[in-house]
């Protein structure tokens, strides 16, 4: 890494850096009687476990941090690298300081994590989110509102801690807040790339998704001052839209090799969880049935759900135009089912609409990137220069 | 005057020399070692003895390869994938596609009409399909790396090897040895397994247009007749295969270098 | 006149042929070590012999050949075949009585085995099905850093900061410890991390079968000091590594060939 | 690699029941073959936790992809397909089902004028695996036909909620509608009972032939030999002809455990088997646990389709919440993996077995990740022996003869020392 962007990174180092066991500790000395729950980075029912006063925090895997020695055996070698080291965390005592992990169906892999985490570790609370697939059938809404509030009721019964209406309207305003911001942050990087390195964005997002809302917002706001101010020059790069790294998000290192070879990071798929609507949910009727219709039509297009109403390619030629990219780089992350599926017909659609590609794969515990720099380099080589 | 173009492969480090009409003057060879500087500087050395040159006439320098930022005497440096489809390019104008296939890596690409790299596709991550291997397999076989080819070449029909890893397919190897299969089936085999990776590479990219072939493997004859076989249509093949990358780079090089004269000069005229 | 019985194991692996010859009080009368190399048949038979000769005793004085390893079916003359698995925790067993775990790292692949106090297998687990962080491994990095085998154990424990390994594939090592050395960092550092990275791979298998004291560390790669100590460290205890470790899957075989011969003779 | 001699011959055992449910299943592929020129609406279906009922009342034929793909790989047929669909830009580590369905498509094998006939609908019933999700997007993409997600939720604890119960109903009524419109019939709830009636006699021998491996010798292998069982019971539930196969089997069965006679010729192992075979080396895997006279006497890859030997059956009197019902809770994939723990825990206990022989299976992770911790469980836990060993179910570039046969060898080996200790023998 230089030394530029390691200057960059070290306001937020402190929260990036910390195991996510040491955030939660952290953010639970400040508040005395708080809980942690962590979730995977794709959707995130982030309202309700605000709304019953508790932190909600992503959880990202060990990176590069932590060594396989227990997770090994319980997961094969075909199983992607976050599974494996989200389990490692929990066996090296890393995420004490977490008190319950809700998982959902976002692929096979991480259904069978809950169950082999829940059966490890019997004394955390693990909870399991059914969301629903279909998206077109009338009772669609109504299920996801039980299974939000079940997951209230849950809450209530392991922490005492219910979650009511009111409760639940207000941490909707809150996110709705928080992800305002991001979308700003988002818009000024497609206006002007070079204020905002995607390192120090990448380590901004990922610090708000183990903050409280309420901190994230001033930090973001900050961020976002800081960075339009900035009267950098732009550079003669590509403009490309990252896809692929929805769950397993790619080593810092990786995003860094992505500019340094010439892109300008545009749009992505990071963190998605943490900025799920598309467009503010509404305040006011059931609170439950309102995130409910939300997630079924002003949630970001994923992979981790079915998108019944059109085709996978869409959403990212979309993404691609808004972005006024040149070009999409497949950031998959190695043995993920729905990322090397998805990326099938996601590349038709843009072979159609003749948009130049680059798939990479990655693992989280990349050390070193020689082969990938290699890859990029050629595919800059061949956009730039003509 | 003279540029060089320098290859600094992971199994070879190939260089190639090349005067102002972009002929070839002089090639050298050396295996990569760790130390890749005097690893660039032996090949360097041994292109200059063919060319009967010294290093003052050297001009300008591009490197290319897996070490291509760690020789300091590089003017440029660009990567192999780049390279090697211009130096296809420029031997056989009509190229569309390129199979490169070296030590450890193979990749197939595609070109624009000008020579310029359109797609391309590297081995994954697990690969077993690479001139390593064949190097490997010639040791258990106690055959020499120069007479794979020619022994493979003369196999009828090869024995299938089914391991997609190269460790593993090394104790198939050696089974099929113990059941009596002839060296040469077995040769042929992996060449047909080589092919059959490095076809759907090609295919990944598409298939409809001069083929080139390039890399350290091209030398095997058998690993050609595999391919000729299974593509069904006609494949360049250079005469010094394993130097395609260094030429391209060289080219390159000469391009930058005229670019940067011009600009000199007028420069000097303003 | 009562004959003097003898067995003899002949563990045929990846890479390596082993053969040892024992007496009635399980003593190693003999041992052989060749290159499997392309014909397995012959190398059996090679090993063998080479074994007898090295024992000083005529081929047919042995009562009983059992054969191992991968190509314990190419041990043509052998009477029984047994794999490697059941054949190192009793040579295991057989020097050092208190073994409960062998960890046997070969050539393709590292094995680590629950031993009852009667030298039986208890439970096992291999490597999966990809030959990543074996033996192998290790000879391929000797290969690309110039060394020989016995050169890169010793180098490796002068690591000061061990580097960190993308994969354990044997593939692509090469191109990793290049870029490693490309990067300036140094010999003992690159092998150190060669050396950390198949340790906690190991662990990892180890711990599927729980560690229990004491600890024997067989296979070709016992031999490696510098393997020795990485898995020490990882596993928090001392092993035991006997001169005999490459040879723990042929002496398995002969103790099992001895105990056979006996029966035989017994019968006769 | 070339399958080594395991000097075992090629096994002799094949009974009125293979042969009998080869027949029907080639039926059913005939039907297939003349639906597109019979003008017969069809829809593709998932074999787990399938609702086959519905399509039947409602005069839709069923294609079933995975058995497509399942019997190209015994064919040896599925590699070059697998390969085609690689090309296309799926990856090496995807389900090589989903591989070998799309590249026949790609391949040109599947389609109108095809043997395989494009469906008319796409009928993803989401149990369970989300590669299915996957799956049926990709093939309704191919085929242009409408989809429909057919969305179970997972079971989270023992039961299913009122909610989830309530889900499935609505959009089972959706499909319902849906099937109608393009068959043109109207579907009548009273032939669906029918149907239903069916279904349950079919269970019902099922969960008989089953149980009859309690006895010693076994009358069959609950792994290899209930495949033969899985086309009627998954495919063509349902129908008068698979009851009635049913009752054939059981008079088979129940004749040969009085006789005493197992599919081998010594019984001298009872294993567990938990995952789905190597389908492209079928036999050479078989051969290997056959030689060491080992055989399965329960099995949970035959109740992919639905767990009948507990007593579920449908219930011609509640017909769509029975399917909803079977769907959400009675069988293997919409279980969690620890819930599968306690499955295979008491056809342990209750089919007296020996061991647990774990079939890791790349291509599929609903089924395989996470074997390490089950086999933490039965060995560390419940001290089970057990036996984790790898390959696939479809792409033959995983299965490597010489490692299975090293790891399967020395753990018989292991077991046969354990019962002479227990005998009181020695070696
Ligand atoms: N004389 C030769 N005859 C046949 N094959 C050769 C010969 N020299 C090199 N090769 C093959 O070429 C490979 C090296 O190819 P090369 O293109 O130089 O690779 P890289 O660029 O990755 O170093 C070797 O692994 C070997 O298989
Ligand atoms: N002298 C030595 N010093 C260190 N390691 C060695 C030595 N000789 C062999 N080895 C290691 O042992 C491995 C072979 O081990 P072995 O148990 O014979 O395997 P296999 O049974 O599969 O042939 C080699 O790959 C090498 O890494
Ligand atoms: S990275 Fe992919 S495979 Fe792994 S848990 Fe996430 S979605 Fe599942
Ligand atoms: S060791 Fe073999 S299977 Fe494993 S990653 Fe390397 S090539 Fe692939
Ligand atoms: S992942 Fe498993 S259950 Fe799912 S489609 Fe593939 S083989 Fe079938």
């Amino acid at each position: 890494m230089t030394t530029e962007t390691a200057a960059l990174l070290e306001p937020r180092r402190e929260v990036g850096v910390l195991s996510l066991g040491d955030a939660a500790l952290r953010w639970k000395a400040e508040h005395p009687g708080g809980r942690a729950i962590a979730c995977y980075p794709v959707y995130a029912p982030t309202e309700v476990i605000h709304a019953a006063g508790m932190l909600p925090m992503a959880l990202l895997g060990g990176g590069t941090t932590v060594e396989l020695t227990h997770a090994d055996a319980r997961f094969q070698s075909f199983v992607c690298s976050i599974a494996k080291s989200s389990l490692e965390l929990g066996f090296q005592d890393l995420v004490r300081g977490v008190d319950g992990f809700v998982f959902s169906n976002i692929c096979d892999v991480a259904r069978n994590l809950s169950s082999v985490w829940a059966r490890n570790f019997s004394d955390t609370f693990v909870e399991y989110l059914h969301l629903p697939q279909n998206s077109t059938s009338s009772e669609s809404s109504q299920y996801l509102a039980s299974e939000l509030r079940r997951l209230a009721s849950r809450f209530a019964e392991a922490f005492g801690a219910p979650v009511t209406d009111d409760a639940l309207r207000r941490s909707i305003a809150t996110w709705n807040a928080v992800r305002a911001r991001i979308r700003a942050l988002y818009a000024l990087r497609i206006d002007s790339p070079e204020k905002l390195p995607i390192t120090e964005f990448f380590v901004a997002l990922r610090a708000a998704t183990r903050t409280a809302p309420e901190e994230s917002l001033l930090r973001l706001d900050a961020l976002l001052d800081t960075a339009s101010r900035r009267t950098e020059r732009p550079r003669d790069r590509i403009r490309v839209v990252i896809e692929g790294a929805f769950c397993e998000q790619p080593p810092p290192g990786l995003l860094e090799i992505l500019e340094e070879s010439g892109c300008y990071v545009v749009e992505d798929d990071l963190f998605l969880g943490w900025r799920w609507f598309t467009d503010d949910v509404s305040t006011d009727g059931d609170p439950f049935e309102r995130l409910a219709v939300a997630y079924l039509d002003r949630g970001v297009a994923s992979s981790t759900r079915h998108e019944g109403r059109q085709h996978r390619s869409l959403g990212v030629i979309e993404k691609v135009r808004r972005a006024r990219a040149d070009a999409v780089v497949f950031l998959l992350p190695k043995f993920c089912e729905p990322a090397l599926f998805d990326y099938v017909l996601i590349k038709q659609g843009l072979e159609r609409e003749h948009v130049p590609q680059l798939v990479v794969e990655f693992e989280e515990k990349m050390w070193t990137f020689e082969r990938t720099r290699n890859e990029i380099e050629t595919f800059v080589e061949s956009m730039l220069f003509d | 005057m003279l540029i060089s173009g320098i290859d600094v492969g992971s199994g070879a480090t190939k260089c190639v020399l090349v005067d102002e009409q972009a002929r070839v003057r002089g090639r050298g060879v050396r295996k990569t070692k760790a130390d890749f500087e005097k690893v660039a500087r032996e090949a360097l050395e041994s292109a200059l003895a063919d060319a009967h040159a010294t290093a003052g006439e050297i001009a300008y320098t591009a490197t290319t390869g897996l070490g291509r930022y760690a020789i300091p005497f590089r003017d440029v440096q660009i990567t192999d994938l780049t390279c090697g489809a211009r130096g296809a390019a420029t031997l056989f104008p009509a190229t569309r596609y390129v199979l490169d296939v070296g030590a450890q890596c193979s990749r197939a690409i595609q070109l624009r009409d000008n020579g310029k790299v359109q797609t391309f596709h590297m081995n994954e991550k697990c690969a077993a399909g690479s001139g390593g291997f064949l190097e490997r397999a010639a040791k258990y076989l106690g055959v020499t790396v120069d007479d794979i080819g020619a022994l493979s070449a003369r196999s009828r029909t090869g024995q299938p090897i089914s391991s997609v890893c190269a460790v593993l397919a090394e104790s198939e190897i050696i089974n099929h040895v113990s059941e009596g299969v002839a060296v040469e089936d077995i040769l042929r085999g992996i060449h047909n397994s080589l092919a059959e990776r490095s076809l759907s590479l090609l295919r990944r990219v598409g298939l409809d247009g001069d083929v080139t072939f390039i890399g350290g493997v091209a030398l095997q004859q058998g690993m050609l007749v595999a391919i000729r076989e299974k593509l069904g249509t006609p494949v360049n093949v250079p005469e010094h295969p394993q130097f395609t990358t260094a030429l391209g780079a060289a080219i390159l090089g000469l391009r930058r270098h005229a670019k940067l004269q011009t600009m000199e000069s007028a420069g000097r005229a303003l | 006149m009562n004959a003097i019985v003898y067995g003899a194991g002949v563990d045929v692996g990846s890479t390596q042929s082993k053969a040892v010859i024992v007496d009635e009080s399980l003593r190693i009368l003999g041992r052989s070590l060749i290159p499997t190399g392309a014909n397995v048949v012959k190398a059996a038979d090679e090993a063998f012999r080479e074994a007898c000769e090295n024992a000083g005793i005529a081929r047919e004085a042995v009562g009983c050949v059992v054969g191992t390893g991968y190509g314990r079916f190419k041990v043509t003359f052998g009477d029984a075949q047994i794999t490697e698995i059941t054949c190192h925790a009793r040579g295991a067993h057989s020097l050092y009585p208190a073994t409960r775990t062998v960890i046997d790292m070969g050539g393709q692949d590292t094995k680590a085995i629950k031993v009852g106090a009667d030298g039986s297998v208890l439970d096992f687990s291999m490597n999966d099905k990809c030959a990543a962080g074996t033996g192998r491994f290790l000879s391929a990095a000797a290969d690309v850093t110039g060394m020989t085998l016995d050169e890169i154990g010793p180098v490796a424990l002068h690591a000061k900061d061990p580097v960190r390994l993308t994969s354990v594939c044997t593939v692509f090592v090469e191109s990793d410890i290049l870029s490693y050395m490309a990067q300036k960092k140094t010999v003992e550092d690159v092998l150190g991390g060669v050396h950390k990275a198949i340790a906690s791979r190991t662990m990892a298998l180890v711990r599927r079968v729980g560690v229990e004291d004491e600890v024997t560390f067989t296979g070709g790669v016992s031999r490696n000091i510098a393997m020795v100590r990485a898995l020490e460290e990882v596993l928090g205890t001392r092993l035991n590594v006997s001169p005999e470790g490459h040879f723990m899957g042929a002496l398995g075989a002969a103790i099992f060939a001895l105990e056979r011969a006996r029966v035989a003779a017994a019968r006769s | 690699m070339t399958a080594e001699s395991t000097g075992t011959k090629d096994r002799k055992y094949e009974g009125g029941v293979h042969e009998k449910s080869r027949e029907l299943m080639s039926a059913w592929m005939g039907e297939v073959g003349r639906a597109e020129a019979e003008h017969r609406a069809t829809a593709a279906l998932m074999i787990s936790g399938n609702c086959v009922e519905l399509l039947r009342a409602c005069h839709v034929l069923p294609l079933f992809p995975e058995v497509t793909a399942l019997q190209a790989a015994i064919r040896h047929k599925s590699l070059p397909l697998i390969q085609r669909a690689e090309q296309a830009g799926y990856s090496s580590d995807n389900c090589a089902y989903v591989k070998a369905d799309i590249g026949l498509y790609l391949d040109g094998g599947m389609g109108p004028g095809k043997p395989i006939p494009f469906p008319t609908v796409t009928v993803c019933n989401y149990v369970g695996c989300n590669v299915y999700v996957k799956w049926f997007e990709h093939l309704a993409d191919v085929s242009g036909s409408k989809l429909f997600m057919l969305d179970v939720p997972f079971l989270r604890t023992t039961e299913p909620s009122e909610a989830d119960v309530r889900y499935v109903v609505k959009q089972i009524e959706e499909l319902i509608a849906l099937l109608e419109c393009v068959s043109g019939h109207k579907m009548d709830i009273d032939e669906l009972r029918e149907i239903l009636a069916h279904s349950a006699r079919a269970e019902d021998g099922y969960a008989r032939c089953k149980h009859l491996c309690k006895r010693t010798p076994a009358p069959f292998d609950a792994y290899f030999d209930a495949i033969n069982m899985m086309g009627p019971i998954n495919v063509l539930r349902g129908t008068r002809e698979a009851a009635e196969f049913f009752d054939d089997a059981v008079r088979e069965f129940e004749d040969l455990a009085t006789r005493g006679v197992g599919p081998l010729p010594e019984e001298r192992f009872r294993t567990v088997v938990e995952g789905p075979p190597p389908y492209p080396y079928y036999k050479s895997f078989r051969n290997l646990f056959a030689k060491w006279g080992a055989v399965a006497v329960q099995s949970t890859y035959s109740t992919v389709g639905g767990i009948w030997e507990w007593g579920f059956r449908h219930d011609p009197r509640r017909p769509l919440e029975s399917i909803a019902e079977q769907m959400l809770r009675e069988n293997l994939t919409n279980r969690s993996i620890v819930a599968r723990y306690q499955q295979i825990k008491r056809y342990v206990e209750e089919w007296n077995a020996d061991a647990l022989v774990i079939h890791s299976v790349k291509s599929c992770r609903l089924f395989s990740a996470g074997q390490g911790d089950m086999r933490e469980y039965f060995t560390k836990e419940l001290g089970v022996p057990t036996l984790l060993v790898e390959s696939d179910l479809e792409d033959p570039r995983y299965y490597s003869e010489a490692q299975l046969k090293n790891r399967i060898d020395a753990f018989f080996e292991s077991l046969e020392h354990k019962k002479l200790v227990a005998s009181g023998g020695h070696r």
